[in-house]
């Protein structure tokens, strides 16, 4: 299998789709002549023109529903946010039109449209740039979030969002596009609603998504040193949501940690543990523990942005505190 | 008020007649529909909010008359009248009202949310100015197929202010879609006067902001409004340039069914009533066009029966369904 | 005590902070000659005149970030939403601007301002118009949140958020506004992070906010007659959270069910059961139930709407599940 | 490329070459302040984004030049040049982008948060165009409280497609705020030119959309935005007439740190900096006000100090501290 880096999966998927589809097209701010604030479309103008590969203004709520249209009446845009917290200024044309056309149309419209970009923290970018937003979008109905955490995943759904006939949330891990990992030769598709298992372990199940697999990684290493095996369970879609994947791997552990990189109050994390000890209560060992960014806008300065992150060791604490060690 | 005089016209060909007779018609069965609509929530048979568009019929039905079938239009929460012009059948709009599996969005959308793809209707929407960047989208997408069709975006006054108006005007005059923006004026957002939510009066100067091209005139004779939005419809459709459109117009009734308008005057009202496009167009039909009295009333009786017959559809059609709602939100 | 509406309850906060403070203004559209499109302002134009009696053009971003600025230079705004709906068109001004500046500045402004106005659904408003927001904004550090459920609340918690030094999203219910009460006389004020019972039983824990409470308390009359007694704990704020008072309650009556009219996923539903299992978890007999909107945009039809937004039948459902009754 | 003739200047009053020389002295403060960010980037001292000011100078400078200590400015993420000029010290800057306590912003905010509040300086903001409201939402204070102050805001030429933009600006028009925006027109939003993101090329075209006054000029000479700019102040202050102006400038450097800018050719980069408005005061000073060659290196050594020491003040300060972070969320 080839080994490519997240970016160059995502370039993959989207070149690969547009090559198959005509429909296809990509738009946002420098995704043209500039190659991508993030070079995730990298050659892309030169290989498919600026007929399909074109740059806006700074207008997202402009080019979201720009997108949206051109989705109304048959055509398959992929809307590339320069960071999901720009987001925020379209959030209206994410939520009260792409959400809802289908729906309050009867049917009538899909909307086989792909809003994607980065998210989370990067480094020292301070509050306004250092969001996770994924549990605000997927609060929504009409909405479909998908999140991947390797060049694999990143791939398989972003083509899955391309084809899929609804609106997606794509959030890439902005620290994450320089990851290498390996790729299926030839068609790679990973289903929406279908999580993966990153490390099978038997004690103690953490869920995460994005770079927060990779931190659980590390803590999983760290623990596995000490005997401790955790299972990394990793949903890579947030909605639809493998829920029986989360559940059946805590019925093998009877414990859970959720992993999350945006905010505690009403994050996606208090819904894994909502369903968990729903699905699970008789099974659980211990109360579901989250490890969350604090709960404050993300400072500016280094040390205190560590500090706010979920970090390998409040993960391993976390673990500790589920299996009452120390 | 500038009053405007009734443009003389010589006497016109019969085929000129009979478009007007058709214009004619569609704004009075625009008419007598929402007045049953009206009437129906009245006694509680429709809900929610119900945006009537009384008094401003000449807009929507001679710009959409300008157009051709595969043309595309875009409105607001106040676009019963776009959608039966465009096509939409009124019992399928009544039978929306309702709330009825058989009502053009399934009874899902309801007055404000209107949607017709077989006519190209892409949508009656709520949120003020939410829209204007959508429909821009629609052209986009005509202009990345070639396919020469034209998008008609709907909006008033009070859009004028957003964000989401300006992004979506910007993005079309930049890629010089094939759009036409129309601005229906009719001088209040909800209870607001324009002159308290605009720094200008004429709204279409906000296309010098774009370098797009406008217009602005008064919108109570229909033939005017689709000869006017038909050379904006050439530029977009041949020439590729947007025009942003303000149209003068004025709504007979409160801004949705609650609303008992008391920040106009009688007199106000009165004056404008003066101007109602639907009497306008008949007089012009009998006067100067000589359309027998006779044949306005068999139109105006086919009218009338087609709404009766709307509601009646309306009133015994099936509610709509768990199914659909829960099948609707994705597309499997 | 005199009996008067949520909606006049509102007016009076208003109007006596407004008296007291000169700082004080309410902007918004339709706030001022047209009384309010919910007739929460009447007469206060009138009273106050246009200089603190703002009407706006339609521009939710443009005047939220009006008010953002005055606040940074020290007048204390209160923003009129028509709805919490037209919210999200101004999210980036409520997100990246006043949930952040205090932050981001070192601390150096604060930002006293409320943004309210009607949140939820009405009565057949359709998907754009029907929306319960508070998770998203529950979601936000640095914003504060009030959501009352009677017109005692609701004047306590505005006065409260009026003379609070940071932004406080305060969300009314659409269908409250006529609701009569009783408000004791004179000056009153009900603090942020207090939660309150409004019902008190020993069975199971109901905790809900806004209208979910009325719900919640017939849902609760129907059990009793059936000899189930139900504590309803509204918390009147979600951020701060007066958590204490619903894990004790859980402790009494070892069963919890949350209701809220928004969308499950990633609601503060899950957060509050999050926090229940976390804190309580030897004292729960049940899993924690959670009844909220179906998840799908709001339909227009009468009979749907009744079938999305939670009822007493559900709500007394969920309380049997606890109880696993039947 | 238009190219600017220097202005003749009749033998100026000492006064003015005194002002001249204090403008010259932050001109020239800001851009030794920014080297030794770039420098300090560049050893990982400094991190996140870093947007410099480098060839601008004379906009910040100029345009503050012209207000009164009570009067507010509003910035954007490229504000080092206005804080300066609004009389944050360097080390506070300086401290501030290096993540330390004693930072302007306490470290919590960075290079594109700092905010200063004993000098009225409110910000520097992240999203494109989301400080505009904001902007006028000061300028609205200062209106109600009667006070006399005036708010200038200043953003980039890619601010002019946003929602926030445009309805900033509605306000300001339709309310008669004391505030003057200033478009900072250096031709690039990020790596896109102005003619890939504006429809027209004149951005003050937008002023005609809210019939608000207007004014357009090159900004490499540090007296002229002065001079302009007061006028409009003085519009704002005394008519409150708000003022949309465009000036046209040039960033030396990338949009940020991590930016090769290979969108832009040397030739074209050369060009502009034959109009480096740092130099340009210089020369003014120096050929035609008659400042001695001594006084300007003396002047000169005076910033390089004050930098050093700024960095220096940086470097020795204590980090961010958790306790400021915790608290500063919420006010107790
Ligand atoms: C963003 C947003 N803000 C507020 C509203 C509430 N609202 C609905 S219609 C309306 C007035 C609109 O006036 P105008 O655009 O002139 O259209 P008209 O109703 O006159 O046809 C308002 C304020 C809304 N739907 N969307
Ligand atoms: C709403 C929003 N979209 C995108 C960005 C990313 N971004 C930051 S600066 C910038 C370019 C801004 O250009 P301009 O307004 O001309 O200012 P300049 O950088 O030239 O000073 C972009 C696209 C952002 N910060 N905010
Ligand atoms: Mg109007
Ligand atoms: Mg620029």
């Amino acid at each position: 299998m080839p080994t490519v880096s997240y970016r160059e999966a995502l370039n993959q998927a989207m070149s690969e789709e547009m090559a198959r589809d005509e429909r296809v097209f990509l738009m946002g701010e420098e995704v043209g002549h500039y190659q991508g604030a993030y070079k995730v479309s990298q050659g892309m103008l030169q290989r498919f023109g600026e007929k399909r590969v074109i740059d806006t203004p700074i207008a997202e709520a402009g080019f979201c529903g720009v997108g949206i249209g051109a989705a109304m009446v048959g055509l398959r845009p992929i809307i590339e946010l320069m960071t999901w917290n720009f987001s925020l200024v379209a959030a209206d044309q994410l939520i009260n039109n792409a959400a809802k056309i289908r729906q309050m149309s009867g049917g009538q419209f899909s909307l086989p449209i792909v809003f994607r970009g980065p998210g989370g923290a990067a480094h020292q970018l301070a509050s306004q740039h250092s969001q996770a937003l994924e549990s605000i979008y997927a609060h929504v109905p009409g909405l479909r979030l998908a999140i991947p955490s390797t060049p694999a995943d990143a791939k398989g759904l972003l083509k899955t969002a391309i084809r899929d006939p609804n609106p997606v949330i794509f959030i890439e891990g902005e620290t994450l596009y320089g990851l290498q990992g390996e790729i299926p030769e030839g068609e790679h598709t990973v289903p929406f609603g279908v999580g993966d298992i990153k490390r099978p372990g038997r004690d103690v199940t953490i869920v995460a998504w994005s770079k927060m697999v990779h931190v659980s990684l590390q803590a999983a290493a760290a623990l596995a040193a000490e005997g401790i095996e955790c299972e990394i369970v990793d949903p890579r879609t947030l909605r639809p949501l493998d829920e029986l994947l989360i559940v059946e791997s805590v019925k093998r552990t009877n414990r859970c940690v959720v992993v999350e990189e945006g905010w505690p109050v009403s994050g996606f994390g208090a819904e894994v543990a909502y369903r968990v000890q729903k699905a699970a209560f008789d099974d659980l060992d211990a109360p579901v523990e989250r490890v969350t960014a604090l709960d404050v806008p993300m400072p500016y300065a280094k040390h205190l942005e560590h500090v706010v992150l979920p970090s390998q060791e409040r993960v391993v604490a976390a673990v500790n505190k589920v299996l009452y060690r120390e | 008020m500038r009053r405007l005089e009734r443009e003389a016209r010589e006497s016109p060909p019969p085929a000129e007649r009979a478009r007007l007779a058709e214009l004619y018609r569609q704004m009075l069965c625009i008419r007598r529909m929402e007045e049953a609509a009206a009437k129906a929530y009245a006694q509680g048979k429709i809900g929610g909010f119900l945006h009537l568009y009384i008094g401003q019929e000449a807009v929507a039905v001679g710009a959409i008359a300008a157009l051709s079938p595969d043309d595309y239009v875009v409105a607001t929460y106040r676009e019963h009248g776009h959608a039966y012009a465009k096509g939409t059948p009124a019992r399928a709009i009544m039978a929306e009202l309702y709330g009825r599996s058989s009502g053009i969005s399934k009874g899902l959308g309801g007055s404000m949310h209107l949607f017709d793809a077989a006519h190209n209707f892409l949508g009656g929407y709520g949120i003020v100015g939410g829209h204007v960047p959508l429909a821009s989208g629609v052209a986009f997408a005509s202009k990345y197929r070639g396919d020469g069709r034209v998008t008609l975006c709907f909006f008033g006054d009070g859009s004028a202010s957003q964000g989401a108006f300006h992004e979506g005007l910007c993005l079309a005059a930049l890629w010089h879609l094939p759009i036409v923006f129309i601005c229906e004026n009719n001088q209040y957002s909800m209870g607001t006067p324009l002159y308290r939510s605009l720094s200008i009066e004429d709204v279409s100067q906000k296309a010098l902001a774009y370098g797009m091209a406008r217009d602005r005139f008064d919108g109570e004779d229909v033939l005017r409004v689709r000869e006017r939005v038909g050379e904006a419809l050439r530029r977009a459709r041949e020439d590729h340039v947007p025009t942003l459109i303000e149209i003068k117009t004025y709504r007979f009734r409160g801004h949705s069914m609650s609303d008992p308008g008391q920040y106009r005057t009688k007199e106000e009202i009165e004056e404008w009533k003066k101007r109602d496009p639907v009497p306008f167009a008949r007089q012009t039909l009998l006067e100067h066009m000589g359309m027998p009295e006779a044949e306005l009333a068999a139109l105006e009786e086919a009218c009338k029966k087609e709404i009766e017959e709307a509601v009646q559809f309306a009133e015994q059609s099936p509610p709509a369904t768990e199914e659909d709602m829960l099948s609707s939100t994705y597309e499997p």
